[in-house]
């Protein structure tokens, strides 16, 4: 059966396993620094326009948010149990849960929308009309967007890897068990995670207990 | 074992019984069997191609600017040409020919063969890198056709987000996308090199070309994407007009110049550390002799690597930095000149009591030491505060970085590629031809950026249509060097074509050399190694230990 | 062809320093240069193929001494040029009691300076000899640099924020000065003057000038037509800090803090008033970012600075 | 449910409530003024969490040691861009 799932060059089907979640690992190193070019800029301006930081933190919407962090650790968990249910043998108990991950992501995008169409309506976009006069606040809001925008990106090719699993798999159940394709895509999925993990702080908890 | 010519190999070596499997060139000959390949070998092609094609574009760029510098006045081509023509050059020739030479086509082409393998780890990622690469030049020639960008390859804000109204967008975007091509071939190597070598090939096995590869990967893999993400905010900066740097806006422009370093000065290792691999094949080859202090030189490539990402503030030490960074980063600069004396001083140290032959690829190999070594003793100068306020900016620089990158990674790229090129097309070059090219290559480039030098310190600024006459002189030498250069750079051109159809059979090891890559027939199969490769110690050309027959007859 | 640049005037005390650094340097990698070539064209000569030297396996004493030892020694002699030059040089220099500031704005594609007692200049800049000189620099636009190769000088001159040079002339005569970040069209004709005079020629000179005001007094009139007094001014409806003798005082800020009133906390609090909130106060004032031009903001931080104590506009 | 099934789900799912924890905590404290240890104690939650997925669902400590070297480079890399980057904006 090992011979359906390998592919050239590889000789052995655990060879490649360890190939290819350690190719991902190395991408996910770098998609770590395409971030780190974002978090950079945020320290670098919460360092120099304290203010309206602070102040533009208060503006995001919390409660969106934090429901969004709560979705997006529950697909976490929901693939991270396909993974193993493939594994065990489960190979139905591991497709519902990629679909499960699917509807999830799915959700966190919806919030996203409605949560932008709210910032949206209250001029939360830098240039004429932008409600806070601090330095910085502007500045707090363009990196809100690019970080949850690039984060969105992410979110759905996630989504789409996802769901070419689901396919995949319901056509050959035990194609997920054997496949490397199944971890790679569920470290994908993690990371996105760990990132929203790290945003959720710096964009929806900045400024809370201040004024 | 000495150092014994080892029976020219035939072509290809039938075990009786089997089919010969064709080499990959002639394995299916349809265009879609190239543009659809997985084969490294043929995407190393499709890459060398490709990279030829803009070197050649940045060339033409670089002529008219070289051009109207002859004459103090501006009066060749308008400032506005002229400060695209010197745009579409970095531009170009950084992301478009320097970042994917050596390591798309050398490294792609030999990284499996030099560690025994059949392909690299994910040949699929492996031809969506070559596209990824197409499309970031596509939108380059896109920018050509609306007219050009005027930013210089730094694209500095708030002048690339504000203020030029030139295709900023596009070209930003087309270095955006082929970061991704990078990162990709980077992860391709790093996961290959770990998991793909041959039995037998352990770590301090490995040829330094690979190590040098894997070194190259890991600054690819770590800084490129910074570098995508400060490039995507000068597009939301600009086109969405939302505020990252600007400072009336409460934004600081150097951050950008922070952010654009943290990538761009390892960049310039991601260029020259290849270069570095192939001038250790180059020198062991001909000198017939063991590399000097082979894990030393391991070492090395890793510290430059590492300790390459700590410098960047070099570059922004009249910036309005603060003066303590400076001082941070004048340190961290000479401390990454360290490892690379050790290998300019191991290099130096195998050719001692070697058998040293003048081959076209060996002069190349003693043009990128000479080269790379004035380049990286121009860097002291630069990392040393005083000095480098006054010369940074200026034409100084402008010669410190083309020695290392002209003068080093292009030098190293003709090297490899008149050393390589029996194994890629299975044919040989005309020897003499390719000497007198790699000499006039030499003295060309000396004619054209050692004036720069001089001329640099006496106070001329970079990037300037017009200047003082009295530095006229400076610039006639240098415009005929270029003049010299571009001749050396087009004969190859036309005597690889010449032999890739009329070349005498190379055989699979005319070098007599030691790597695994010559144990495969030339050009290598599709599976590369008809039978297993055998590994031995590295660079054994030269017994480590014990008297050779000859000397025992002296004792 | 006009005359071949051989050398370059050593016309500061700065130049003195760049050009001891970059000998000793020059020397020290002229030497390792010197050193390579003649080994490797002597290994050439001697080991070419076919030569009858000797090609015994290497002393074994040679391998790990040697490498370690050149290891430590490129090691200590990059620790040695670097305490050498920059420990020492890196930072700028102490303002000496006399200092002549001058101010300068860039933009595409002049420099305009301005002396402390007014008198303006486009691409030029005249100062006495033996004098230390301080430039305080902005932007209106883009990022230029300052660069005057006869005194070894260069510094970015940014938007929205100023650098500073400070250096000592020590030569007469008159020097080039260029734009050396570049900054768009003609960044190549961004040049000016810099004319080296006796301290009596400049004191001479001065008056001589186009005088506009002094900036100082620049200042106080765009305080007048901006309207600042309608609110600052003591007597004010409107409750506002009082600007008289404001400038190096420490001020309470809002939420607790405090900060020193230096120049650049000025310039901020006029182009970003809300930005830091002197405390007792409401955030009301606007942004001037938009109306003052960067040289409005440096006259009037420069008539602030004039201020004393009780003496309110 | 059996024995097996159990077994896949009770690692996840414990970190799943701890991740919940978490994020509940570090809602909540983002409430209560500690000045600047607001962000510290926030940003230090979140490596906690980040930990957690990394950890377990990502079988940081089941797979080969290259994965978590690979794991490593991204968090130090950042540290060494971080600290150079205030060496010029914390003495500017």
């Amino acid at each position: 059966m090992s011979g359906a799932f390998l592919k050239p060059p590889f000789e052995n089907l655990e060879r490649q396993h360890v190939a290819v979640s350690f190719g991902m690992w190395i991408f996910l190193g770098s998609e770590i620094l395409l971030f780190a070019g974002l978090f950079a800029g945020y320290g670098v301006y919460r360092n120099l326009c304290p203010d309206g930081f602070l102040a533009a933190g208060r503006e995001t919407d919390i409660v969106y948010g934090t429901i969004n962090t709560a979705i997006l650790m529950t697909s976490s968990l929901a693939i991270a149990v396909a993974g193993r249910a493939a594994r065990a043998g489960f190979g139905k108990m591991a497709w519902r849960l990629l679909i499960a991950t699917i509807v999830l992501g799915l959700l966190f995008l919806v919030l996203k929308g409605f949560e932008y169409r709210e910032d949206i309506e209250k001029h939360l976009i830098p240039g004429a009309g932008f409600p806070l006069a601090q330095k910085g606040a502007q500045i707090f809001f363009t990196y809100y967007w690019v970080m949850t925008g690039v984060h969105a990106i992410h979110v759905t090719c996630g989504l789409i890897a996802v769901g070419r699993l689901a396919v995949a798999g319901r056509r050959n159940l035990a194609w997920l068990a054997g496949s490397a394709s199944e971890d790679a895509t569920a470290l994908y999925w993690h990371l996105v995670d760990v990132i929203w993990i790290v945003l959720y702080p710096l964009l929806y908890l900045t400024g809370r207990a201040h004024g | 074992m000495s150092d014994v010519a080892h029976p020219a190999a035939p072509d290809h070596p039938a075990t009786p019984g089997s089919a010969v499997p064709p080499d990959y060139l002639h394995d299916g000959h349809t265009l879609r069997s190239w543009l659809f390949t997985t084969d490294h070998k043929r995407i190393a092609i499709l890459f060398a191609l490709s990279i030829t094609l803009f070197f050649f574009i940045g060339a033409i760029a670089i002529s008219v600017v070289r051009l109207e510098l002859v004459t103090p006045a501006g009066d060749l081509v308008s400032d506005d040409t002229y400060n695209k023509m010197f745009t579409l050059h970095g531009i170009v020739m950084v992301w478009f020919f320097l970042i994917p030479s050596i390591p798309a086509t050398f490294g792609n082409f030999l990284l499996p063969l030099m560690i025994g393998a059949k392909d690299l780890a994910f040949p699929r990622i492996n031809v969506l890198s070559w596209y990824l690469y197409v499309a970031g030049a596509l939108l380059t020639v896109v920018t050509i056709i609306a007219g050009g960008v005027d930013t210089g390859w730094t694209f500095y804000v708030p002048y690339s987000t504000m203020f030029s109204n030139t295709a900023v967008l596009t070209a930003a975007m087309g270095v955006f996308v082929n970061g991704f091509s990078s990162v990709l071939t980077g992860v391709n190597f790093i996961a290959t090199t770990h998991v793909l070598r041959a039995p037998g090939m352990t770590w301090f096995r490995l040829p330094l070309f690979v190590w040098a590869m894997y070194a190259t990967s890991l600054v690819m893999v770590l800084a490129t994407p910074v570098l995508a993400m400060t490039l995507l905010l000068i597009v939301v900066e600009r086109w969405f007009d939302l505020p990252v740097f600007d400072a009336s806006r409460g934004g600081d422009p150097l951050l950008f110049q922070h952010l654009f370093w943290f990538y761009s000065h390892p960049a310039v290792y991601i260029m020259v550390l290849p270069a570095m691999g192939v001038a250790s094949e180059l020198i062991a080859c001909f000198a017939r002799r063991r590399l000097f202090g082979y894990s030393f030189m391991v070492y090395a490539l890793v510290a430059i690597a590492v300790i390459g990402f700590f410098v960047w503030g070099h570059h922004m030490f009249v910036s309005g930095q603060s003066p303590y960074a400076n001082v941070v980063f004048s340190f961290l600069s000479f401390m990454v000149a360290v490892p690379s004396a050790i290998k300019v001083f191991n290099w130096t140290a195998t050719l001692y009591r070697g058998s040293i032959g003048f081959d076209a690829p060996m002069l190349y190999a003693f043009g990128f030491l000479g080269l790379f070594t004035i380049g990286g003793l121009t860097g002291l100068f630069l990392a040393t505060v005083p000095i480098d306020i006054h010369v940074t900016d200026t034409y100084f620089v402008v010669a410190h970085f083309h020695y290392i990158m002209v003068g080093g990674t292009v030098s190293a790229f003709f090297g490899a590629l008149h050393f390589w090129w029996p194994k890629i097309t299975g044919r040989l070059y005309p020897e003499t031809l390719a000497r007198i090219a790699a000499v006039l290559m030499f003295f060309g480039f000396n004619l054209t950026f050692f004036p720069q030098f001089v001329m640099g310190y006496l106070g001329m600024p970079r990037r300037y249509h017009v200047y003082p006459p009295e530095f006229q002189i400076y610039h006639v030498l240098s415009t005929s060097g270029a003049a010299l250069l571009g001749v050396a750079y087009v004969m190859p051109l036309f005597y690889l074509i010449w032999s890739f159809r009329w070349g005498a059979r190379a055989g699979a090891n005319p070098w007599r050399a030691k790597g695994l890559e010559w144990q495969a027939p030339s050009p290598p199969p599709r599976d590369n190694f008809l039978t297993p490769p055998v590994v031995g110690e590295p660079y054994d050309y030269h017994p480590p230990e014990g008297p050779t027959a000859a000397e025992e007859q002296v004792a | 062809m006009s005359a071949w640049r051989t050398s370059l005037p050593q016309a500061s005390t700065a130049a003195v320093q760049v050009d001891h650094a970059f000998f000793w340097v020059l020397l020290i990698s002229g030497l390792i240069l010197f050193v390579l070539l003649v080994l490797i064209v002597g290994f050439v000569i001697r080991y070419r193929r076919g030569s009858p030297a000797f090609r015994g396996p290497l002393p074994k004493s040679f391998k790990h001494e040697l490498e370690i030892g050149w290891t430590v020694a490129t090691t200590f002699l990059a620790i040695f040029i670097f305490w050498w030059f920059t420990a020492g040089n890196g930072l700028p220099p102490r303002a000496a009691p006399d200092q002549l500031e001058v101010h300068v704005v860039a933009k595409q594609w002049m420099w305009k300076t301005q002396h402390p007692d007014g008198a303006r200049e486009i691409d030029a800049l005249h100062i006495p000899v033996g004098r230390q000189v301080r430039l305080v620099m902005t932007s209106q636009d883009v990022i230029h640099s300052f660069y005057a190769p006869a005194f070894r000088l260069k510094q970015d001159v940014l938007p929205g924020r100023s650098t500073e040079l400070v250096f000592t002339p020590t030569e007469l005569g008159t020097f080039e000065l260029f734009c050396a970040e570049y900054c768009g069209t003609q960044h190549s004709h961004m040049k000016g003057e810099i004319m080296v005079m006796t301290p009596a020629a400049y004191r001479a000179w001065l008056p001589r000038q186009p005088h506009g005001d002094t900036l100082a007094h620049e200042g106080e009139a765009l305080y007048a037509r901006f309207g600042c007094g309608a609110c600052h001014a003591p007597g004010s409806q409107v409750r506002a800090p009082k600007l008289g003798g404001l400038y190096m005082s420490t001020v309470l800020l809002r939420g607790g803090a405090s900060v020193k009133a230096d120049d650049a906390y000025l310039r901020t609090a006029i182009l970003e008033p809300r930005d830091q909130i002197a405390s007792g106060y409401d955030p009301i004032m606007p942004s001037y970012g938009g109306v003052a031009t960067a040289s409005d903001v440096e006259a009037l931080v420069a008539y602030l600075k004039t201020l004393e104590k009780g003496g309110e506009p | 449910m059996d024995e097996r099934r159990r077994e896949i789900w009770i690692r996840p799912l414990l970190t799943w409530a701890a991740l919940c924890v978490l994020l509940a905590a570090t809602c909540a404290l983002a409430y209560v003024p500690m000045g600047r240890a607001n962000l510290a104690v926030s940003l230090a939650i979140a490596a906690a969490k980040a930990g957690l997925v990394g950890v377990v669902f990502m079988r940081l400590f089941e797979n080969n040691p290259l994965n978590r070297l690979a794991a490593a480079a991204g968090p130090i890399w950042i540290f060494v861009m971080f600290l150079l980057l205030f060496s010029d904006y914390a003495t500017r």
